[in-house]
């Protein structure tokens, strides 16, 4: 298992990125610099981790997903890659376009820091096919921007296709549809604001986010 | 009067010189210097010798404190404190408030105040690891106040979040007593190795001096002294503006140092505090006995044509002084441009114990430094001790009819209401190694040493009714509900930190207020082996003549040697017994009860019995360690039936409280007596536990049985969880609405 | 020369800031404020003699950056 | 009538983004922006049609709420 990190600055969830992944895998991911120009050859995994990229300066994920390594990312996701954005990873996937909509400023205006719990609304994806017939988990969400925003067209869409892959049981942003993580058309491609690795530990969080690694990683070694 | 003329450098006069210091003080600096300083100079002492920097008022007393102890590695004195938690590592934290900034402009002053503490943690080796913050403000109904803490709480978040540390705990008091004068106290926590904590002091002369971090601009340059000669024309631009902090340089500041921190680089390393280049620079030199030389035009500059007052005096954020080792400029060089923030060599150090400042090749301040530190103010003000209050007898106030109705009474006041609306704004679980903050049901938060199975608990408390009631008893209880606080979650209590708010201390009755507290404090230190390692003062919190009330903040750290044998107050079960540890006297004065049911401020507050205290919190730790007790709750602000409350709604479970005799009912229930805890488990363990007590000659009875789905006193006064919850929960965001948002960014 | 550029959402796409002031501006009394919009207002200054030129230019930055075409319209203002 | 409210930070107060605004268009090879400044655009609909009345009356909201007086300048056009 190859599998690698990219690191803004202003990322700060790629320490915790790094260790949910090897919690699955049992080896580190590699950490990419975003001024790298070239990811690592024959990366099975990449993950965009949560924070503040840029300061979210502008928009959210907006400078981000023009830094030099992005092109790389970009070709690597269209070339089946599977890549995971978490929380500011998943606002920079919308701002590279390989996620429809947009990720707007919270209806209640405040940042939400809480357990929010989940439904699972497919398991049949690259990222939740561990979770079995499991329907409902409790997974944190830390965000100030993360009211998912798209036109019905769109939303139809996502729905008709199954890429919704989680939806917030109590909606704590305004999301429409209350989508909490969304998935491209290739399937290869999750965004989601909810930080599956603040939940790969009984100690901190509870276990319910491990399923995500495990599903994308082929499982426990 | 010392014969020196001229008394006044050019472009000063009598008025510009009395803005900087006081008359006094202007003397001291004419015999010091043999001559007139000019402004720069002026400004210079007027930093240094400021309260803020020089503590003159607060010195004497500050002495009176503990401050070592087998655990600690450095007191106060350096950017932070330091403490040894074993396996060759240190956790490193600190206290600091910004009040007066919060007040002017609540989301930046509130923001600023976290990118400072930081600051003091992570210059010394740490990774930041939590963050707490302790908030005071005015009467909910005050027109202030929800603009306030709509504003102080997203600036506490907006730059707590973005640095992606966690803010796991807190405190926040309403009174009207802080309606012009609010408290923003914050502490930050960090750990590091042992053999790689960093310090200030110069070592070493002929060493460069780096400026690291953000640029400089003319932010928060004194008010008073803008008025002055040099900017007596000072244009729209040369205003002073308010701090603005930038949590994202601060993010990259962090990873930056640290990681230069990691090469063999750095000599002495210091951030710049309240006027930063000036304080920086000379306390790294006079620490180490060195003299310091700056060419201030390397200095990088955010803004056209800066004076070197103006640079020496500006409270640009996000920047850190840097002596390296001789030869090693390129490393930081390297690092610093790799995170994209400026970097530049401004200086040396030197032999001849002098701050020596060039500015466009000319020398604009030349000062001896020791006289700087040596012929600082130190006052001893005079003070008169508040008069004793009479204590309340519980007889004589009337058992309410409906105690149900009472403990929610209780339960839906300011200061017991559920913060939740503060802290879902934080980021409390960055990091990944919260274990429990401020939603958890735990009496301290709880860090887990990254990679480790150890875990640090963090607490911040104080009781400012008390202190207003009794200073000296106050400050007492202070630390001793800190350490209880720790102690209740199974961890060892290592040390304190400090945020010591009051009013004008050249009012006597003030002073009084300031000594009480210090030294009640400084004894429950001793008596509970608790250090005080590091800490702050903030004088001068009053408007028009109205002080706030004494508020000592105390911040605590302690250690939990395996993160999974702890206690929380939140999995009491149905049939549990619930048995209080400690006595009850039935203490009501200055408490919640007599505030929120009788309208009344008085009384004294609760004795702290310091040996009692220690007895009966080392028995409940050993409990919890021993793995008896798993549920345990400290008992502080509206006594046992709040603390039972809380428990019920952490739990989702009744409890059915059977009252005896004893103090007055309602004395027995709402009592703030000290030194108490609460124990919930099942009938065999809970009798372990009771005979464990009776050879420990700690004081344990069995107060009633957890169950149902209502709390009730003798079978009556039923008061059913889901009307508390609602009551508990729906306080703040009712006060705090929908329509404050849009205006507190 | 320098550019001063407003950026605001496209119609139809929800705007919770503007949403927000509008009603603290009604609870604070201003009762006639029917509805607002929040949008972002930046300047540039510019290294560029010729207004074709920076027109094109700063056309081009909105593109590529300053505004999100999925949400955002944007007008340009130039000055010398 | 309509209101267009610019706030922008006042001179010499940091303004974070704005430089974030100017490098990252550096980066993207826009060279000839020297500088940025990020500010609020707010764009009010009002029942008023006096439009004496309607500077007053947006002043206030400006002075209440929509700018910080601390850290902001605004300036307002009006229009039918
Ligand atoms: N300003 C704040 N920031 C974060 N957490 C807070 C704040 N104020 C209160 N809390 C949290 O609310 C809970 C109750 O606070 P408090 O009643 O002071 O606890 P205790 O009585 O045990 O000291 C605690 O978990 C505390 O951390
Ligand atoms: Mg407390």
């Amino acid at each position: 298992m190859k599998t690698a990190v990219i690191v803004f600055p202003g990322s700060n969830c790629d320490r915790d990125a790094a260790v949910a992944i090897e919690r699955v895998t049992g080896a580190a991911p590699a950490m990419v610099w975003h001024e790298e120009t070239s990811l690592p050859d024959g990366l099975d995994f990449i993950m965009l981790p949560g924070g503040f990229s840029y300061g979210d300066y502008l928009r959210c994920g907006a400078i981000a997903a023009r830094s030099p390594v992005l092109p790389d990312v970009i070709r690597a996701a269209e070339a089946g890659v599977p890549v995971l954005g978490v929380c500011n990873g998943f606002q920079v996937l919308i701002e590279t376009g390989l996620l429809p909509g947009a990720l707007m400023r919270n209806a209640g205006l405040r940042f939400v820091c809480e357990k929010a719990p989940l439904t699972i609304e497919t398991a049949n994806t690259r990222f939740t096919r561990a979770y079995g017939d499991t329907s409902a988990i409790t997974i944190p969400v830390a965000h100030h921007d993360g009211n998912y925003f798209a036109d019905d067209e769109t939303l139809n869409a996502l729905e008709a296709e199954g890429r919704i892959a989680f939806r917030y049981a109590a909606n704590p942003n305004g999301s429409a549809r209350d989508i909490a993580g969304i998935t491209n058309a290739g399937g290869n491609v999750l965004g989601m604001m909810p930080h599956p690795e603040r939940a790969v530990d009984a100690l901190h969080g509870g276990t319910d986010g491990l399923a995500v690694f495990e599903s994308v990683l082929g499982g426990a070694q | 009067m010392t014969e020196i003329t001229p008394r006044y450098a050019e472009g000063i006069d009598e008025q510009v010189a009395l803005e900087h210091v006081t008359a006094d003080e202007y003397e001291t600096i004419l015999t010091v210097l043999g001559r007139a300083p000019n402004i720069v100079e002026l400004g210079i002492f007027s930093v240094m010798w400021s309260e803020h920097c020089s503590y003159k008022s607060s010195r004497v007393h500050l002495a009176k404190f503990p401050t070592t102890g087998p655990r600690v590695v450095y007191g106060p004195g350096e950017n932070a404190g330091v403490v040894d938690i074993g396996d060759g590592q240190v956790c490193i934290f600190k206290m600091e408030s910004h009040n007066h900034p919060s007040f002017i402009e609540p989301y930046q002053g509130a923001a600023t105040g976290v990118g400072g503490i930081l600051r003091d943690v992570f210059t010394m080796g740490a990774r930041p690891v939590a963050l707490m913050n302790a908030l005071r403000f005015g009467a909910p109904d005050h027109p202030k106040t929800r603009q306030l803490v709509a504003g102080v709480v997203a600036g506490i978040g907006g730059y707590g979040n973005c640095v992606g540390v966690p803010t796991v705990g807190g405190e926040t008091n309403f009174d009207a007593g802080y309606n012009n004068n609010i408290l923003v106290n914050a502490m930050a926590v960090g750990l590091a190795e042992r053999d790689k904590v960093f310090t200030a002091a110069a070592k070493e002369s002929g060493y460069p001096v780096l400026y690291v971090g953000a640029k400089t601009g003319r932010d928060g340059i004194h008010g008073a002294t803008m008025a002055s000669a040099e900017f007596g024309e000072g244009a729209e631009e040369k205003r002073p503006t308010v701090q603005v902090g930038d949590p994202f340089t601060e993010k990259k500041l962090i990873e930056a140092c640290l990681e230069l921190m990691s090469e063999d680089a750095i000599s002495a390393i210091q951030d710049m505090g309240a006027a930063g280049l000036t304080s920086s620079s000379v306390e790294m030199a006079s620490s180490g006995g060195k003299g310091i030389e700056l060419d201030l035009d390397h200095v990088p500059q955010r803004e056209e044509a800066m004076s070197a007052y103006e640079m020496m005096l500006s409270e640009s954020q996000e920047r850190m002084l840097v002596i390296v080792k001789p030869g090693r400029e390129d490393v930081a060089e390297r690092i610093f441009k790799k995170w994209d923030l400026d970097v530049a060599v401004i200086g040396k150090t030197t032999e001849t114990g002098r701050l020596v400042l060039k500015h466009k090749g000319a020398t604009v301040c030349d000062l001896p430094l020791d006289p700087i530190g040596d012929k600082a103010p130190k006052y001893e003000r005079p003070y008169f001790p508040a008069e004793a209050r009479a204590s309340i007898d519980p007889a004589s106030l009337k058992t309410p009819a409906h105690l149900g109705e009472t403990l929610l009474t209780l339960m839906r006041s300011p200061d017991m209401a559920s913060k939740a609306w503060i802290f879902s704004q934080y980021d409390r679980h960055v990091m990944a190694d919260t274990v429990a903050s401020s939603e958890d049901p735990s009496d301290a938060a709880i860090v887990r040493v990254h990679g480790a199975n150890k875990a640090l608990a963090i607490t911040a408390d104080v009781t400012p009714r008390y202190c207003t009631a009794d200073p000296y008893e106050g400050g007492k209880q202070a630390i001793a509900e800190a350490w209880r606080n720790l102690t209740a979650t199974g961890a060892e209590p290592m040390a304190v930190t400090d945020c010591l708010n009051f009013g004008n201390p050249e009012r006597p009755e003030i002073m009084g207020q300031f000594v009480g507290c210090v030294e009640g404090m400084a004894e429950a230190c001793r008596a509970l082996d608790f250090p005080v390692v590091s800490g702050n003062v903030s004088l001068y919190n009053e408007t028009d003549g109205q002080a706030i009330p004494p508020t000592p903040a105390v911040g605590a750290v302690g250690l939990i040697e395996d993160a999974s044998v702890r206690a929380g107050f939140g999995c009491m079960s149905e049939g549990d017994v619930l048995l209080l540890i400690g006595e009850t006297r039935g203490e009501l004065g200055a408490s919640l009860y007599l505030r929120f049911i009788e309208n009344s401020e008085d009384g004294a507050p609760p004795h702290v019995d310091l040996g009692v205290e220690r007895r009966n919190g080392d028995f409940v730790r050993a409990q919890i360690r021993s793995g008896l007790a798993r549920t345990s709750h400290d008992l502080s602000d509206g006594g046992l039936a709040c603390a039972v409350a809380e428990m019920a709604l952490a739990s989702n479970c009744g409890a059915k409280l059977a009252y005896e005799d004893g103090a007055p009912l309602h004395a027995w229930l709402f009592g703030e007596d000290q030194a108490r805890y609460l124990i919930a488990a099942d009938a065999e363990t809970a009798d372990a536990i009771r005979k464990a007590a009776q050879e420990a000659g700690v004081p344990a009875s069995v107060i009633g049985l957890a169950g149902g789905e209502a709390i009730t006193v003798n079978g009556a006064h039923a008061l059913d969880l889901l009307t508390l919850r609602q009551a508990h929960e729906r306080w703040l965001p009712d006060l705090m609405g929908e329509d404050m948002q849009a205006a507190a960014e | 020369m320098k550019a001063r550029i407003h950026i605001y959402l496209k119609p139809g796409v929800l705007d919770p800031q503007g949403h927000a002031v509008a009603s603290s501006l009604n609870h604070l009394g201003f009762e006639e404020v029917s509805a607002a919009r929040q949008g972002k207002l930046i300047e540039l200054d510019l290294n560029t003699a010729d207004p074709g030129e920076a027109q094109t230019r700063v056309k081009a930055m909105c593109d590529k950056l300053l505004a999100n075409p999925v949400i955002e319209n944007y007008d340009i203002e130039l000055s010398a």
